[in-house]
């Protein structure tokens, strides 16, 4: 789960993180008038859960009132890679001499926590990564003991960040890591820290997504979230509590556990279709589970044909034929061609019980897939 | 022969009186695993389908002297039951629970370089020594006996494979689900290690998936080590860059790590095959033997 | 440092151990309105950081008003082994069924805290580990990590508990061991943990000793510190911030260094003498702590000579024969005669500047000791 | 030869530009020893007394090769400066620093299970090899090169034993001082064994007090692993029970563990005479030689 950049500076400046003067905005005037209480220049920042809005132009700088209406209008309502703005942060401008980025993640390599200290704040750090990795410090932190005051010092040292702003470096490394611990995070960084030119320092941006398995104990976070989603479909499937990624195909893609699922959608490929979606209906579904994710690809209208593959080891091939033919026989017609295949647990009742009026039964994997390809090339000739 | 787990094995199953727990207990037992004890707080002194329960894993393993748990907890307490397992000296833990927050596990990671217990999983469907016994949730009866190891990180994925492989008669020594987590305890080279040095096992199969840099490992640890040929299967070839595929470990990173490419080439480029579907993995394995 | 039962009570309540109703009283007629309010029976007991109260006669449960009115009288100024009871808490009197130990310390062996349940409380548990140590469930705990929940358990559940409260008593020891932790504990011990005829579990005794090197970071317990000390002379050592002991011979002794103050204190006995104190003016001693030193042992009515025995590392023995000069010309007659051995750095410096008419010199430990313990026969006789 | 260090050691000092950091670095150089850095954080670039300060002891080895750091650190930081010793590739942090609370060390002492970088004290007065280099806080002048081994719990007690054997002109291979506090790194049963293995150190004296069991396994130690004879001393016999003889850890608990009769006979045991006054253990070191 991703937090907005506003929620995270809330967390980070009750943490005691330096933050610059802010306040949220959801119209033109509420931005302006913010603008004006905090004074110019200010930094006019869509809050979306979107990488890099300030080259997508969701960032603008305004120097007066005027500025500051017309990037607010700008900005709010602007579509950013699909999602649309609803609020913008007003921020105080800082006038800075330096960006470092500061942050902290998981290695999973490691199976540990890394703290990373880099001066090439501001830019890209997953870039900088690639490109100079020696320009980012890293500490592997021990989970059982947390971050070692010394490792803060540490990175921030070996990263060469300015001795006369390493103590205060340091301690926001070490505040970061702790809130990481507290609210398990899954990331959570400062891309830039700025450094202002009377040597404070400050977390100009503030990055928090937190461990979506965590956020039963983590209630408050949980109240945070912000259900907007990059479109309609992946809304449904978190209200139905399904592991869904849209994609750009054509052909529907239902199945169980993620192995499989994720094999299928390559094999679509491989065949020569296009997978419109990945949708795992997990373990030991039961029919209404079933119809549910009928729902999700009929709903799709990229969707021109079906593939519905399960094998079951928890999961019943029953319980799964009597929830596709409850579902297609509910339609006076079947939107889509839906290709069946059942393997497992209980697949031959399963087979027996489909309605094959309603779906096509194909015995393996790999006919299945080939089918439900033909079906989408037929269906959107 | 086999790795790990056969009908010598004594199972302590942690959670046993939960919906999951008990199911998958008379499953186990049903496939003629020797379940020996329940461990649940607090339910000491009852019992399971004649299985006595145990309010610690500690008095399990002392009455019945079990040497595998196998976990049901839910997500909130898994990583303490999964440590109560480490404390005991058992063999062998089998984490099948699927949720647990990543930093539990970090922490569960740690006190792996400390302890002799080996973890299997979490979020893995289990261990199974086809006609032996099996520690989790995978169906039985697909399996069958035979020489050919299998390591996944996916279960059904697995029950595929082993579909493919029994088409043609060929069965397993054992499979293990090493689990889709970020972190795991067993991973792809362990099982590997453990393969290879099992005489019974003349091939291989591994089935990878998108996410981190296991595969990538396990490729060079066959270059180096391996005799034994294995055959491989990389999932998620057409998922994007950012997006998780239903494992929580399931994730091509934004700048570009964990691919399917990656992993494939590097598995290849230590000559082995990657099949392109089940079939061919089956293709593979067949021409090896 | 000690906390007084109430002390520790209010913490562990704050923490949500539940413990019985009880309050704070300073005089008699304030302690029997309290036992008004409570209701009787209500226990009254001794505030004072002696072990063994209930024996002393420090506790006494008392079941109507006169007996309350009583035994706060009694209780109330009495002097329970060397120490004056200035308050006593009235605690609602327990109907219990069960008492348990429940406690976390420093094995220093091991050099990890260890947690420890048993069923036999309400008694020493010092003579249940000598005599039934069985009877003691222990569990080490990895001070990176703190207590697991299962080691809770299993340690209640390893000490047979019974099943009914063994969630209750876990949940005790998990919070007693964070407060350990948080609160730098030495040692933190409920001894009872009453189960009561409904049930449930209630803290009849709370101990809890903070580490006195850990003091600086937990300001609020080194608030509670209660200064009263066995007698004067201790008190006046921790105003001058000296190790001190005190004990019941007549030679009073001063030195450097824990090991050879203990070594000086062994050949005072190992020469037939008696040692009156343990007084280690610790390293790099200057003038001034000298003449504080001699101030501590001419204060004891019960030294009849003093032996003052420097090994000189970074203490240096010229400053300490300044000191002791200093020390003794104050005086018109020297209250009890004084034997010096300076040895290592500066000392021959220091044997030089030594006034030989207010002290004896002798060159080695073993001599300056059975010279002291001659003079402390002769000035008994 | 020495045990530890000698004048290739390569010394860092944590803390250099405190007090008492500076002025037992002006000591320790003055006595020979090889100090090449120390180590101050937001210090970094400057120098005390010629030698060079970083900001971290990191820098400081990477830098300069130290192998071994000497830590003058205030007690609520002195933690901290160990693990930050500990993590680096040292071969020895001796931590001078008393007072350091008893839950930091019992998380020092987690980490020492994990390192190969050997911690000497807290609380302690360092460790000497005469004529080659001392790290601590010992006075240089009264040592002097030998064939005799010490280890001990207290500073000023090993100074008169020292002082005790040089009237007799027996010098020492190498000094060490363990350290008063409850829970520390060398211990005595680590210090036998250096000098067990250390050719040129023909008879060894340990000082034991009050407190613990360190002494008892120490006996043990010596009756099962030791040929070199030992020299005891147990410092304490008149300590009151409960009562904290100036260091942290010389204490007889109320129930009557650490005494020195436990201590003195468990040594008695093991063949190791142990005297009544410092002389005596002078007058039994000499009769080993």
């Amino acid at each position: 789960m991703k937090l907005h950049e506003y929620q995270a500076k809330d967390i980070f400046a009750d943490a005691g993180i330096p933050i610059p003067d802010s306040q949220l905005a959801a119209s033109v005037d509420e931005a302006v008038s913010a603008a004006e209480e905090i004074g110019y220049p200010v930094a006019i920042k869509a809050q979306v859960h979107v990488g890099g809005r300030g080259k997508a132009g969701g960032i603008k700088l305004a120097s007066d009132a005027d500025e500051a209406r017309e990037y607010a209008d700008d900005i709010l309502g602007m579509d950013l890679k699909g999602y649309t703005v609803d609020q913008v942060l007003v921020e105080a401008g800082v006038d800075f001499t330096n960006e470092l980025y500061v942050g902290v993640t998981m290695d999973r390599g490691e199976g540990k926590p890394v703290a990373m200290v880099s001066t090439e704040g501001g830019v890209n750090i997953e870039e900088v990564a690639e490109e100079n990795p020696d320009a980012i410090a890293r500490e592997h932190i021990d989970p059982a003991f947390g971050l070692h005051p010394y490792q803060a010092r540490k990175a921030v040292y070996n990263a060469g960040v300015d001795r006369s702003v390493a103590r205060g470096v340091s301690s926001i490394l070490t505040t970061l890591y702790d809130l990481y611990e507290e609210r398990d995070a899954s990331d959570i960084e400062i891309n830039p820290v700025m450094i202002t030119s009377d040597g404070d320092v400050v977390a100009a941006d503030a990055v928090m997504n937190i461990d979506d398995d965590a956020l039963f104990r983590q209630p408050e976070l949980a109240e945070m979230e912000d259900e907007t989603y990059e479109d309609d479909l992946e809304q449904k499937a978190g209200e139905y509590g399904f592991d869904y990624v849209r994609l750009d195909g054509n052909v529907g893609i239902i199945g169980n556990g993620a192995g499989l699922v994720m094999t299928t959608l390559d094999l679509v490929d491989y065949y020569g279709g296009k997978p419109a979606n990945f949708l795992d209906i997990g373990g030991g579904a039961k029919a209404e589970r079933v119809t549910n994710a009928l729902d999700m690809v009929f709903s799709d209208e990229n969707v021109d044909a079906v593939v519905f593959n399960i094998f079951g080891g928890i999961t019943r091939g029953d319980e799964v034929a009597k929830g596709i033919n409850e579902a297609l026989e509910s339609f006076d017609e079947i939107p889509k061609k839906v290709v069946v295949r059942l393997a497992g647990t209980n697949a031959e009742e399963g087979m027996e019980i489909l309605n094959t009026d309603l779906v096509e039964v194909e015995e393996t994997l790999e006919d299945a897939v080939q089918r439900a390809v033909e079906n989408a090339q037929e269906a959107s000739q | 022969m086999s790795i790990l787990v056969d009908d010598d094995t004594r199972v302590v199953v942690q959670g046993i009186t939960g919906g999951e727990g008990k199911f998958h207990t008379g499953q186990m037992e049903a496939y003629g695993t020797n379940v020996v004890a329940g461990a649940v707080p607090g339910k000491g002194g009852q019992e399971v389908d004649g299985i006595p329960v145990y309010d610690t894993v500690d008095e399990a393993v002392r009455e019945e002297n079990a040497d595998a748990s196998v976990i049901f907890v839910p997500p909130a307490f898994a990583a303490d039951a999964i440590f109560e397992a480490l404390d005991t000296d058992l063999d062998l833990a089998v984490a099948i629970t699927e949720g647990i927050p990543t930093q539990d596990m970090a922490k569960v990671n740690k006190r792996l370089s400390e302890t002799d217990t080996r973890l299997l999983g979490p979020n893995c469907p289990g261990i199974i020594t086809p006609g032996e016994a099996k520690l989790g949730i995978l169906p039985g009866n697909i399996f069958s006996d035979g020489n050919v190891g299998l390591v996944s990180r996916s279960g059904t994925l697995t029950y595929q494979v082993v579909d493919n492989l029994t088409a043609r008669g060929i069965g397993q020594t054992t499979a293990i689900g090493i689990g889709g987590d970020p972190i795991i305890g067993t991973d792809f080279v362990d099982a590997l290690s453990l393969f290879e040095e099992d005489d019974e096992t003349d091939a291989v199969v591994m089935c990878g998936e998108i996410g981190g840099e296991d595969e990538e490992e396990a490729a060079a640890f066959i270059d180096e080590n391996m005799d034994t040929p294995v055959a491989g299967f990389i999932a998620g070839r057409t998922a994007p860059p950012g997006k998780r595929m239903g494992h929580a470990g399931a994730i091509v990173s934004g700048s570009g790590t964990g691919t399917a490419e990656s992993k494939i080439s590097a598995l290849n480029d230590a000559g082995v095959p990657v099949g392109d579907t089940p079939e061919e993995v089956a293709d593979n394995i067949e021409s090896f033997l």
